[in-house]
């Protein structure tokens, strides 16, 4: 038997879709960057050698995307919270649109910032 | 006039076997025709099986709710030229046990509401021969809550009910949220109790689409916004 | 509570013990007459309410304007002038004493449902707000228009209906919805219960009880342009024929004067009541010329006959069959504030932003006065005179106490319903008080439900229903509706005759016993022909014009021969008719101008 | 009876500590990167960053921003599967998995921030 499953994908959908995505994919990052930075404790050569390998355009490339992400759910997540404190939320779509700019425009300027300064420097 | 296909979900529970399919009808259709005016018209003349729920047409009593075009909306409400399309698609709202065709069990939404005890409570007496006082700046915060028709549209439309069927579901805040923003309600902590469970407001993620969804353009999400501050000064 | 124990009862053949259900009160209807006489009744009684839609789909939450008490809260105002303005409004038709009690209880059962809980807008000293309505006027008719309808902005029938349903939840009312009422039993002048149809699982459920209520509303669908729900086919009224029992005053149906045009959607009175003109072709607010008193706010019937005038006579927007209802120069804040579901309205059914444009209406058929002869207290009358049927209750649109007599005025109709049902519910509560006993359920109680529906489930002409109730509405409108004469009322009779043999030979598509509403449609097509017969025969029996009952033949009113109540009975083919005089107390009938 | 109610919470606290804390790992996360990246020049050396965690002030951010990331995610993560996982066992071995990440992670995180000692 076939359940209806159909239904439209508003805006609001698409942000919480999004947000639980970003946050799962953080979870993992996070987990990532703690076995990482562990290497400071094994010791100077083990870290400096980790870090030298993170330094590869692949991971520079990779960097960028990690912020838009950071980005996405901080930013969201903010918009949630003016939401819960009832800010806006008649002009709920106003809000929204609003987030994705600032979101990008972050996005934007950290990565420009990243790649002009230090042509792009790992953090991992 | 046009000739518009309606793709319209059948599912008769005498053939199980058979499951849910879609039929298409065809219906000539001019201006100022609704939906429901549409279905009318194949129940009518065509197939007289389709089966669905109505009864005012004027969108007040709330039986037609059902997923048009992939949102929900009362049929009675949405003109058909004003989709702009030769084929519509008609589903029984999503989320809920279909009955038949386009007709679906509506007893999440009844007890969603009555976890909230859905009445006004006092506990003083009212005075005799005469009304309580209420200022219309008081009963101006009753506006976009007491509205709600129980169509089922928002808590059909919203994801979090899909995960949960025991989700409380937007109009049962909505309706809570009525009783606690009344000045006249002297235990708005009856109402806001059951919210704090775990089928209850916390499983609200903002998502919006109640309020996309809602034909009488009131904005449940608002009102779980408050009911989430109250909830919260409460515990502290 | 609701399945009973099956040692106790007799077995009702063709039902399953299970489906025999046990109530001390069994209400038909869950719009406001009946959650009211429920609310009344559950305190001390077993309460349950069958409605053929879920509870909060009742039509008496279409209503719009308001519901009618002198409560003087903003400016003077007396039940007497009240109780005037009812009697003239019914064309002295109504009766005296059940207005009486009407007017005085008013401001009680408004005030209860403010103690409930409904949202009635405010004024600024907080107390209910009120508003003008069509006929309700200052000092015995002499003054102006009156401040009575207390409101909800323009959802009154709905806030009050949805408050009612709250109610009942607060105080535990066993809901039945979507169960469909299929016969009455009443055996020896004590009604014992009724058979029904559960409309979700299909199969017949005997209902046994103490005291059944009826509210099962009007049946404003056997007109075309309708401002009722699809749902409001009148079905309660010819279960009462049925089972042998009389109905009243059948003939007077009252067309609202601003219906959506086509739709038959109700424009509230209230849009007048704010001050809403009504145009013709020519720009004229021809009501000057009809009421030049009272203008847009005279009462229902006579605005409705002025606009089918003007449409009748060609000066209907562009020759077509409607006028303008135009609220433009109210403003945009006044229009959203007050009236804000009107707006919604002709936006959503007609594209027209009336805030901007005036708004095409017609009369649409939107109240019938008539319905089940009841006293004071809600008890139905056997004969319709003075012997109660045991047992038997009916209250709203269904019933005939008679208080509209005639014609009913704006915002009356919603107070008759509340204050009816919660006399219905105290009556019963007194009755129940003295009765212990079940009476008996005779073993055959479902035989005729069952035949019923057998026939139809296995019905298979070639007449559809729908053509049928279709060309029963058409003809009902264009010759019984606003404007009636012998001529095309003995064509009607004719038209009936030859429709009732068509549903002999009908067709159903739909089978299956689960959410057959193909069914449905069928047994109320069975009920609108059937009570059709007698609104056609009353109007043709009375040969004057009074309230909305006007015969182009006899346009005038007659107190001397018609000054009485119809009661009309059914037996086979037969309709017998009775008459049973108006009861007059304060207000001498008088001619009734506006 | 305040006691009670606040035991018998459906979630209400933890709803508000998931929004307190994304604001908190929005601020703290900012300072992170700025100090790691901005006013560190970017010399991601071990020396460089062995200098900064010796400080008991940074020991004491560093933590309590591991803390409250983990608990952001991981009862985030919760969120996710409450509203999709509804049989019991998987629940429960859900839920023992994200606590048992956490506190490994936990773990992991606080040896590594704790060792190092001013001028070591």
């Amino acid at each position: 038997m076939r359940v209806i499953k159909h239904y439209r994908i508003h805006l609001g959908t698409l942000a919480w879709i999004l947000h639980r995505l970003s946050g799962l994919a953080l979870i993992f990052y996070m987990l990532i960057h703690l076995w990482v930075i562990h290497h400071l404790i094994v010791g100077e050569k083990s870290f400096d050698g980790v870090m030298e390998f993170l330094s590869t355009p692949l991971f520079k490339f990779l960097e960028i995307g990690l912020i838009g992400v950071i980005m996405y759910h901080l930013f969201n997540g903010l918009r949630v919270i003016l939401i819960d404190m009832g800010v806006m939320v008649e002009k709920q779509k106003m809000l929204f649109g609003f987030t994705v700019v600032v979101w990008l425009a972050a996005w934007l300027w950290v990565s420009t910032v990243m790649v002009m300064r230090f042509g792009g420097l790992p953090f991992i | 006039m046009a000739t518009i296909t309606f793709k319209i979900n059948r599912f008769n529970p005498d053939d199980e076997r058979r499951g849910h399919f879609m039929q298409k009808y065809q219906v000539e259709a001019k201006k100022g025709d609704t939906i429901l005016d549409c279905l009318n018209r194949i129940k009518w003349k065509q197939d007289g099986s389709l089966t669905f729920r109505r009864s005012c047409r004027s969108g007040i009593c709330g039986s037609c709710a059902m997923t048009i075009d992939g949102v929900n909306n009362l049929a009675c409400e949405v003109q058909v030229m004003a989709l702009k399309r030769d084929t519509i698609t008609v589903e029984p709202l999503r989320g809920y046990t279909v009955i038949k065709d386009l007709v679906v069990s509506l007893d999440p939404l009844v007890k969603g509401m009555l976890k909230v005890k859905p009445y006004m409570i006092t506990k003083t007496p009212p005075p005799t021969d005469q009304e309580r006082l209420q200022s219309p700046e008081e009963r101006e915060k009753l506006d976009g809550l007491y509205e709600c028709i129980l169509c089922g549209s928002c808590t059909s439309s919203c994801p979090s009910f899909w995960a949960d069927k025991e989700y409380i579901g937007p109009h049962a805040f909505l309706k809570a949220y009525r009783f606690v923003a009344d000045t006249r309600d002297e235990a708005p902590r009856e109402h806001l109790e059951p919210l704090d469970d775990k089928h209850g407001l916390w499983r609200c993620h903002t998502i919006f689409n109640c309020v996309e969804a809602c034909p009488k353009d009131l904005n449940p999400t608002k009102a779980i916004s408050e009911l989430k501050k109250a909830l919260v000064n409460d515990k502290f | 509570m609701s399945t009973i124990d099956p040692e106790t009862i007799h077995d009702v053949e063709g039902v399953p013990v299970h489906s025999v259900h046990r109530h001390d009160v069994i209400i038909v209807g869950a719009g406001l007459a009946g959650m009211r006489a429920a609310v009344e009744a559950s305190d001390e009684f077993d309460v349950a309410v069958l409605s053929k839609v879920f509870p909060t789909r009742s039509h008496s939450g279409g209503a719009q304007g308001g519901i009618a008490a002198s409560l003087a809260n903003e400016e003077e105002d007396h039940w007497e002038w009240h109780m005037f303005d009812t009697v003239k409004g019914s064309d002295y038709l109504g009766d005296q004493d059940a207005i009486e009690i009407m007017v005085k209880e008013a401001p009680v059962v408004v005030r209860e449902f403010e103690h409930y809980g409904t949202p009635f807008s405010r004024t600024p000293e907080g107390r209910i707000a009120q508003r003008k309505f069509g006929g309700h006027t200052k000092d015995f008719g002499r003054g102006g228009p009156i401040l009575r309808a207390c409101y909800a902005a323009d959802r009154t029938g709905h806030a009050l209906l949805h408050n009612l349903y709250e109610v009942c939840i607060k105080k535990e009312v066993r809901f039945y919805p979507e169960f469909y009422a299929l016969s009455l039993i009443i055996r020896d002048n004590v009604c014992r219960g009724l058979v029904a149809w559960d409309v979700i699982n299909g199969g017949v459920h005997v209902f046994h009880a103490k005291a059944v209520m009826f509210g099962t509303g009007g049946y404003g669908k056997v007109f075309e342009i309708t401002s009722n729900a699809l749902a409001n086919t009148g079905d309660g009224l010819s279960l009462v024929l049925r089972a042998g029992l009389p109905l009243e005053d059948m003939e007077f149906v009252q067309f609202h004067p601003t219906g959506l045009y086509l739709q038959g959607i109700l424009v509230s009175e209230a849009a007048r009541g704010e001050g809403g003109y009504i145009i013709n072709d020519k720009g004229e607010r021809f009501m000057e010329r009809y009421a030049p008193d009272k203008m847009e706010l005279a009462p229902r019937d006579l605005v409705s006959r002025s606009i089918q005038t003007e449409i009748n006579e060609g000066r209907g927007i562009g020759g077509e069959a409607y006028v303008y209802c135009d609220l433009r120069h109210l403003g945009e804040d006044a229009i959203m504030k007050k009236l804000p579901q009107i707006h919604e309205l002709a936006w959503k059914f007609l594209h027209v932003d009336c805030t901007k444009e005036p708004i095409p209406i017609q009369p649409t058929a939107h109240y019938s006065m008539g319905g089940i002869p009841t006293n004071k207290d809600a008890q139905v009358l056997a004969d319709g005179k003075e012997r109660p049927v045991e047992g038997f209750y009916a209250a709203g649109e269904c019933a005939c106490v008679s208080v509209h007599g005639g014609n009913r005025l704006g915002t009356n109709s919603l107070l008759e319903a509340s204050l009816f049902g919660r006399r219905a519910g105290k009556s019963m509560v007194r009755f129940l008080r003295g009765t212990r006993e079940f009476p008996e359920l005779p073993a055959d109680a479902a035989k005729l439900a069952i035949k019923e529906i057998e026939r139809f489930l296995s019905a298979d002409g070639g007449e559809r229903v729908a053509d049928i109730r279709e060309d029963l509405q058409g003809k009902m409108t264009d010759e019984c509706g606003i404007f009636r004469s012998a001529e095309k009322l003995e064509a009607m009779v004719k038209d009936l005759g030859e429709l009732e043999k068509r549903f002999e030979k009908i067709k159903i598509d739909d089978r299956s016993n689960k959410f057959n509403s193909d069914l449905l449609e069928a047994i109320e097509l069975g009920h609108m022909l059937e009570f059709s017969e007698l609104i056609v025969a009353g109007a043709l029996k009375r040969e004057e014009s009074r309230g909305a009952h006007s015969r182009t033949d006899f346009p005038k009113r007659d107190d001397e021969k018609w000054l009485k109540h119809t009661l009309a009975w059914k037996k086979g083919d037969e309709i017998t008719f009775d008459y049973k005089p108006v009861i007059i107390t304060r207000f001498q009938p008088k001619e009734r101008t506006y | 009876m305040r006691y009670k109610e606040t035991v018998r919470s459906g979630g209400a606290l933890l709803w508000y500590f998931q929004r307190v804390s994304g604001v908190f790992l929005a601020v703290v996360l900012f300072l992170h990167v700025y100090i790691i990246h901005v006013a560190l020049k970017d010399e991601l050396t071990f020396h460089a960053i062995a200098d900064r965690v010796a400080t008991p002030l940074w020991k004491v951010i560093d933590i309590s921003f591991l803390v409250v990331a983990l608990f952001h995610g991981l009862y985030g993560a919760w969120i996710v599967f409450d509203d999709y996982i509804h049989k019991p066992w998987m629940r429960i071995t859900l839920f023992a998995a994200l606590s048992i990440v956490a506190l490994l992670a936990l773990i992991l995180g606080i040896l590594t921030i704790l060792p190092f000692q001013v001028g070591g």
